[in-house]
């Protein structure tokens, strides 16, 4: 009934939700929300894949989506766990204040 | 496309009707049971045999003053309980109650909807769930919630996974995700019924097991045992919040029981075909249960009883009456014997919660992932092998 | 024949003096070196009989030297009637003064290394003589400079010797760098090195490439022989002790580059430009060389000069077509010159190492048997009528006034000045009273035979051996009529010279004072030898050592490669540097900066699609 | 209809996005993540996608997040402190942004003219009954890799997460 929703819109909602992802990495000072605007991005991606999915007839973007799902989880297994053991160790979870990397 | 959108309505209204009766006369008929058990009366103060209880319990916790703590987390405290209660009832919406009906004029199924998914909604549905409890534990910023919010949500994350693979293997038989279908493939006689096909008894008791640890129930339901962390996550709430959890509790189980049924004792499909008298069993229930109510009333035990029993008894004649008009028997039938099943499997739950002690919570853990997880895993395999051997 | 033999006895002596020497008596040494030379001689002289008319030239191939791809170089020996003439100046000359240097070398030091190198240098002149193709003779060219090299520096303690000995070797070297040039081009050109093949094909060539080969060859020529631009070395070269002086830089290694010009007559005859360039280097190197003899006070300096003045007249000889003339002086010249050497050594012997002649004078008395070989000499080398160098020399002004009468009267000019030089030396030693602290005692027989003999060949050997005729076979016949009045007018001018040195130093010996008194800027050009090793070092040796210091060190070595070395290192130090702000540790600026990445690559993307039409 | 759905459901994702970003407060933005996935999963449908749109509930929204919901619970770190600064970040980090959301909107607007309407039953492969074909057919081998991936992630967060053995 109603007009039908073009493509392009969900790659714009990706895009939109991508750069959001971004701008929250980069502004963000607490590690958990910067991890967080990770999945963000990754969930953008994985918008991407099912919309040219469905734009290919092809089931392959939904796998890849799968995937992408997957490896989110093995890192926000593997990352949390970091990120409890830096809590532990340096009582903070301000990224600025972790900076021992430098030169 | 209108009539869809009304008879949607109209399914709607009935089912959420029924539901919210049957959940309020659930916790009346649970604290009867486990009252009998431990050889108490239970409520009978508030109407005939405490029937008007849930109703009292209900004007109790709406009327209660609905005090939210200063030093509370106000968005995530009272969004909790709303999440924890829409999770519970939304799984519903797929479980079907009975076959195609044919109401004035109109066909339809004794089903608010059929996703070909179902199975995979509902066990989004219920991984949803964790939320309601552990941001109730957490926002209510209380020490004890806080506990009881993670070890409640650690629980359930635990127990999903037998559960999801318990699942998995009846689906294997019966290759369809959707609820409707499944039942169809159980038709016929007892042994159709994936719980005697293969060896599938092993994933219904470990489904059943997990489903006891989903919903927090007795041997599992550590998180708010009063003794250890006051009242787990929901200490801090009070009246209608309080109620939502409660309510959100007995939706879960009903869930769960009601996926039990479908996925294991064949749903709506009668234990032997039609044929061969099914439809005869409900109408003779009811009548023996109305004789006796009846007797029961002509010869008290308790004088108040010569005036309560007689009243049921007529009710129960009145039911049996009911099941042999042929017109209603086709929406009837299926509905009695989903009921049925599902009563069974609910008394189940109760009974456990009456006998059962407490799991301490490393054993509780430990059980999940060292025992029931691998078991459900060679269960899933196992029934995999034989499929692929047999079929 | 068994022609390798003659060379290899010296190297057979060269070897034992050279390897065992240091333990034998001066007598077994003498035995050794002295021996294997003259076994050569009398080993040439068998083979010269043996071979006959020798008008054709007799090879013997012994082993294929190089083999690689189209050159095919054989070790080949060869004799014709030229090789002959050369082998017995060679051989003959060689023995008398080997004779010789047991007397003088009596109380040098380093006796048996003196006589290994004189061997290993008779070696490599009988290797270039006897050579059948241009790449032997080469080795030989070589070997010859080497020793010269080896001999100059002979007293190495003495720095003038061991300079005087690099001197000799570099500018050797410059001339065989032409030579080694011209070798090239006639193996492009003829594909082969033999003479026999090249010499065949020669006239078939193209002329501008045959005068090319020509001038390069002349160029090694004028190295060896010490001609006009390359001269220099040849006075400094009597740093070392005389009978070298006599042999290698008088009779026989000088004579090399006449040798090798004359062996390759074909191509000059072909490339006339080619031989009127040697007739006009050859007659310049002669008068320059004589105006310089004529200031000279040491006695050594002196005959230096008039070596490179009568190596000029021989190459004037080459130059005008008359080969064999040429061979004539140099076989004569080889006589007279080797003659005036040992005498002048036996002089300063006597005087116990006194080489300046304003010590000497008046020694006629007491070394009388010097005195008198000392004036058959000088009268032979003056041009005195019927001596060796009369003919020799006549025969060359011959050929000049044939080709250009000019030419002719230079060549007449110098020889009287020839005559008045030698003859200045001559009175200076043995007239006029004795200037010098000594007690002049005379030479030992062992020296003095070798010089009589010698005399006695300059004053007969030109009559006696007829070198044109020996030689009419080998080179082609040049018509030049026996005219009789430049004969007489060259003659003449050697009288003259040696009137007026007479007169000048015996009559009235105040006079050459005053005309150097006189004209004294020409008389201190002249003495200071016109300041050409001056100009040389300024001209080419400073430049080429500033030039390769300054250039080549500092600015190419230094500057260039070090600098580009040090400079890449520094500039990864400097970017290194710049990076290393950027791992400033902060994790938000890595991901800003990933995003910046990310953002330039989309945005390359992007680019591409606009411009390029991607999809 | 369709587009009612999907500007209701691209509303609330975007708006929990930007809620995530915004926050102050770790939980704050994890609910809204969580809110994000919610709508995500229902868009998912939308295009078809019915295993994916249920993965995402499940795996997603129901494990990731409670994972991020326990840390957070766990470490009870409060609010993000505003010390430290990234120079870097401050100064090119906007324009970045700005230049991303302008080339991806580029693309997206190439895309735009060649579009295809999205209406529900447009695309059917996306049962769980294809995927899980394909996914165990030709997507065999990455299906392995990633449970190994999983396993090394487990036995990973375990080594780390653990208490130090005093």
């Amino acid at each position: 009934m109603m007009g039908h929703v073009p493509l392009s819109w969900f790659l714009m909602l990706s895009a939109v939700l991508f750069s959001l992802g971004v701008a929250g990495f980069i502004f963000r000072r607490n590690i958990i929300t910067m991890f967080m605007s990770i999945e963000l991005i990754l969930n953008a991606v994985n918008l991407t894949f099912i919309t040219f999915a469905y734009q290919r007839q092809q089931v392959a973007g939904h796998l890849l989506a799968f995937f992408v799902m997957v490896v989110a989880a093995a890192e926000a297994a593997v990352g949390l766990a970091i990120i409890l053991t830096v809590f532990k160790n340096r009582e903070t979870l301000n990224i600025d204040d972790l900076d021992s990397m430098k030169n | 496309m209108d009539s869809f959108i009304v008879i949607s309505l109209i399914k709607i209204f009935v089912v959420f009707g029924a539901l919210m009766t049957i959940l309020a006369y659930l916790q009346w008929v649970e604290r009867k049971v486990i009252a009998h058990i431990q050889v108490r009366p239970g409520p009978y103060r508030v109407g005939p045999h405490g029937l008007l209880q849930p109703l009292a319990d209900v004007i109790k916790l709406i009327t209660k003053e609905d005090l939210v703590p200063p030093y509370v987390n106000k968005v995530l405290y009272l969004a909790a309980p709303f999440l924890a209660i829409t999770m519970a009832l939304l799984s519903i919406s797929v479980i079907p109650f009975g076959p195609k009906i044919q109401v004035a004029g109109y066909q339809t199924w004794m089903q608010l909807t059929d996703l070909n998914f179902g199975v995979l909604f509902i066990l989004g549905i219920s991984s949803m769930g964790v939320y309601g409890i552990a941001l109730a534990g957490w926002s209510s910023n209380n020490k004890y919630a806080l506990l009881g919010g993670l070890r409640s949500s650690a629980q359930m994350i635990s127990y999903e996974l037998p559960l999801s693979l318990a699942i998995a293997a009846p689906l294997l038989i019966s290759n369809t995700l959707s609820l409707r279908k499944l039942v169809e493939t159980q038709d016929g006689w007892l042994w159709n019924w994936n719980l005697f096909h293969g060896f599938q008894y092993v994933s219904f008791v470990i489904f059943i097991i997990a489903a006891f640890a989903e919903t927090n129930r007795v041997p599992f339901d550590l998180p708010e045992a009063e003794n250890e962390l006051v009242a787990g996550f929901h200490t801090e709430y009070s009246s209608m919040k309080f109620a939502s959890f409660f309510m959100a509790e007995y939706a879960n189980m009903i869930t769960v029981s009601c996926m039990a049924v479908l996925l294991f004792l064949g749903g709506w499909v009668a234990p032997w075909p039609a044929a061969y008298g099914s439809g005869y069993v409900p109408v003779v229930i009811f009548a023996v249960a109305g004789v006796i109510t009846i007797w029961r009333g002509l010869n008290p035990r308790r004088k108040r009883d010569r005036y309560t029993f007689p009243p049921f008894g007529v009710v129960f004649l009145i039911v049996a009456a009911v099941f042999l008009v042929p017109l209603l028997q086709s929406a009837l039938l299926p509905l009695f014997w989903f009921c049925a099943k599902t009563g069974a499997i609910l008394f189940l739950f109760i009974w456990i919660r009456g006998t059962l002690p407490r799991f301490r919570y490393d054993q509780l853990m430990g059980f999940a992932w060292k025992v029931l997880f691998p078991v459900a895993m060679l269960n899933l395999l196992a029934t995999g092998l034989a499929i692929a051997v047999f079929s | 024949m068994q022609l390798w033999l003659i060379p290899i006895l010296p190297l057979a002596g060269f070897l034992i003096n050279g390897l065992f020497g240091r333990r034998f008596s001066k007598g077994l040494v003498n035995a050794f070196a002295i021996g294997s030379v003259v076994l050569a001689f009398l080993w040439v002289l068998k083979t010269l009989f043996g071979l006959g008319g020798l008008t054709a030239a007799y090879t013997e191939h012994y082993f294929t030297w190089i083999q690689s791809g189209a050159l095919s170089v054989g070790c080949d020996f060869s004799v014709d009637r030229l090789t002959a003439v050369m082998l017995l100046v060679v051989t003959g000359i060689g023995s008398l003064i080997h004779i010789y240097a047991i007397g003088y070398m009596a109380h040098e030091g380093g006796y048996y290394r003196f006589f290994a190198y004189l061997n290993l240098f008779m070696f490599f002149m009988l290797t270039l003589v006897l050579a059948a193709n241009y790449l032997v003779l080469f080795v030989g060219w070589e070997g010859v400079g080497l020793c010269s090299y080896l001999l100059i520096g002979f007293y190495f303690d003495k720095k003038i010797a061991t300079d005087a000995g690099n001197k000799a070797f570099i500018v050797n070297r410059i001339g065989d760098f032409g030579f080694s040039l011209a070798m090239f081009l006639i193996f492009r050109q003829f594909g082969s090195f033999d003479f026999a093949h090249v010499f065949a094909q020669a006239p078939a060539a193209p002329v501008g490439l045959l005068t090319l080969i020509g001038i390069l060859l002349m160029f090694g020529a004028c190295g060896k022989s010490a001609q006009i631009p390359l001269y220099v070395w040849l006075p400094d070269a009597m740093a070392g002790p005389t009978p070298v002086s006599a042999l290698i830089h008088a009779a026989t290694m000088v004579t090399a580059g006449v040798y090798m010009t004359a062996r390759s007559w074909v191509i000059y005859t072909h490339a006339p430009i080619a031989m009127d360039v040697i007739a006009y280097i050859g007659i310049a190197t002669a008068f320059v060389a004589a105006t310089i003899g004529l200031a000279q006070n040491d006695i050594k300096k002196v005959f230096a000069y008039s070596t490179v003045s009568q190596l000029g007249y021989m190459f004037v000889g080459v130059g005008c077509g008359a080969f064999s003339a040429g061979i004539y002086h140099l076989m004569t010249h080889a006589f007279f010159k080797a003659l005036l050497f040992l005498g002048a050594g036996a002089v300063i012997h006597s005087l116990s190492g006194e080489q300046d002649m304003r010590q000497m004078g008046g020694l006629r008395a007491k070394i009388p048997w010097t005195f008198g070989v000392m004036l058959c000499a000088s009268l032979a080398i003056a041009g005195f009528p019927f001596t060796s160098g009369f003919f020799s020399k006549d025969a060359i002004l011959l050929a000049a006034d044939h080709r250009a009468p000019w030419l002719y009267w230079v060549g007449v000019f110098t020889a009287g000045m020839t005559a008045f030089y030698v003859f200045r030396a001559f009175f200076m030693t043995f007239f006029g009273k004795y200037r010098g602290k000594e007690h002049p005692h005379e030479s030992p027989p062992v020296m003095l035979i070798p010089l009589v003999i010698l005399a006695g060949l300059s004053l007969v050997g030109g009559y006696l051996f007829k070198i044109p005729d020996f030689l009419r076979p080998v080179f082609p016949a040049v018509e030049a009529p026996e005219a009789f009045g430049p004969m007489a007018v060259a003659s003449a001018a050697g009288l003259l010279g040696i009137a007026l040195a007479y007169l000048m130093y015996v009559y009235r010996p105040g006079i050459p004072d005053s005309i150097a008194s006189g004209a004294k800027g020409l008389y201190t050009l002249v003495y200071n030898k016109y300041f050409v090793d001056e100009i040389y070092d300024a001209a080419v040796v400073k430049p080429l050592v500033g030039g390769s210091r300054v250039v080549l060190w500092k600015g190419f070595d230094a500057g260039l490669i070090d600098g580009t070395v040090n400079g890449i290192g520094a500039r990864a130090k400097g970017i290194g540097g710049v990076l290393r702000l950027a791992q400033s540790g902060n994790t938000r600026s890595y991901a800003t900066w990933i995003a910046f990445g990310g953002v330039l690559v989309i945005f390359g993307m992007a680019a591409m699609i606009v411009l390029g039409g991607l999809r | 209809m369709e587009l009612i759905l999907f500007l209701v459901f691209a509303g609330i994702a975007v708006v929990a996005a930007i809620n995530v970003v915004v926050q102050r407060h770790p939980i704050s933005s994890a609910v809204s993540l969580i809110a994000v996935m919610g709508s995500l999963a229902v868009l998912y449908l939308l295009l078809g996608a019915e295993f994916i749109a249920a993965a995402q509930v499940i795996v997603y929204a129901g494990a990731i997040m409670v994972l991020f919901v326990f840390v957070i619970m766990l470490l009870n770190a409060g609010g993000e402190t505003k010390a430290g600064r990234s120079f870097v970040a401050s100064l090119l980090g906007v324009p970045v942004l700005v230049a991303l959301l302008a080339l991806l909107a580029f693309f997206t607007a190439r895309i735009y003219p060649r579009d295809t309407e999205v209406h529900f039953g447009g695309f059917r492969g996306g049962t769980a009954q294809s995927v899980g074909r394909a996914l165990f057919t030709t997507y065999l081998l990455p299906f392995e890799i990633t449970s190994i991936l999983i396993l090394i992630a487990i036995v990973g967060a375990i080594v780390l997460a653990r208490k130090e053995l005093e």
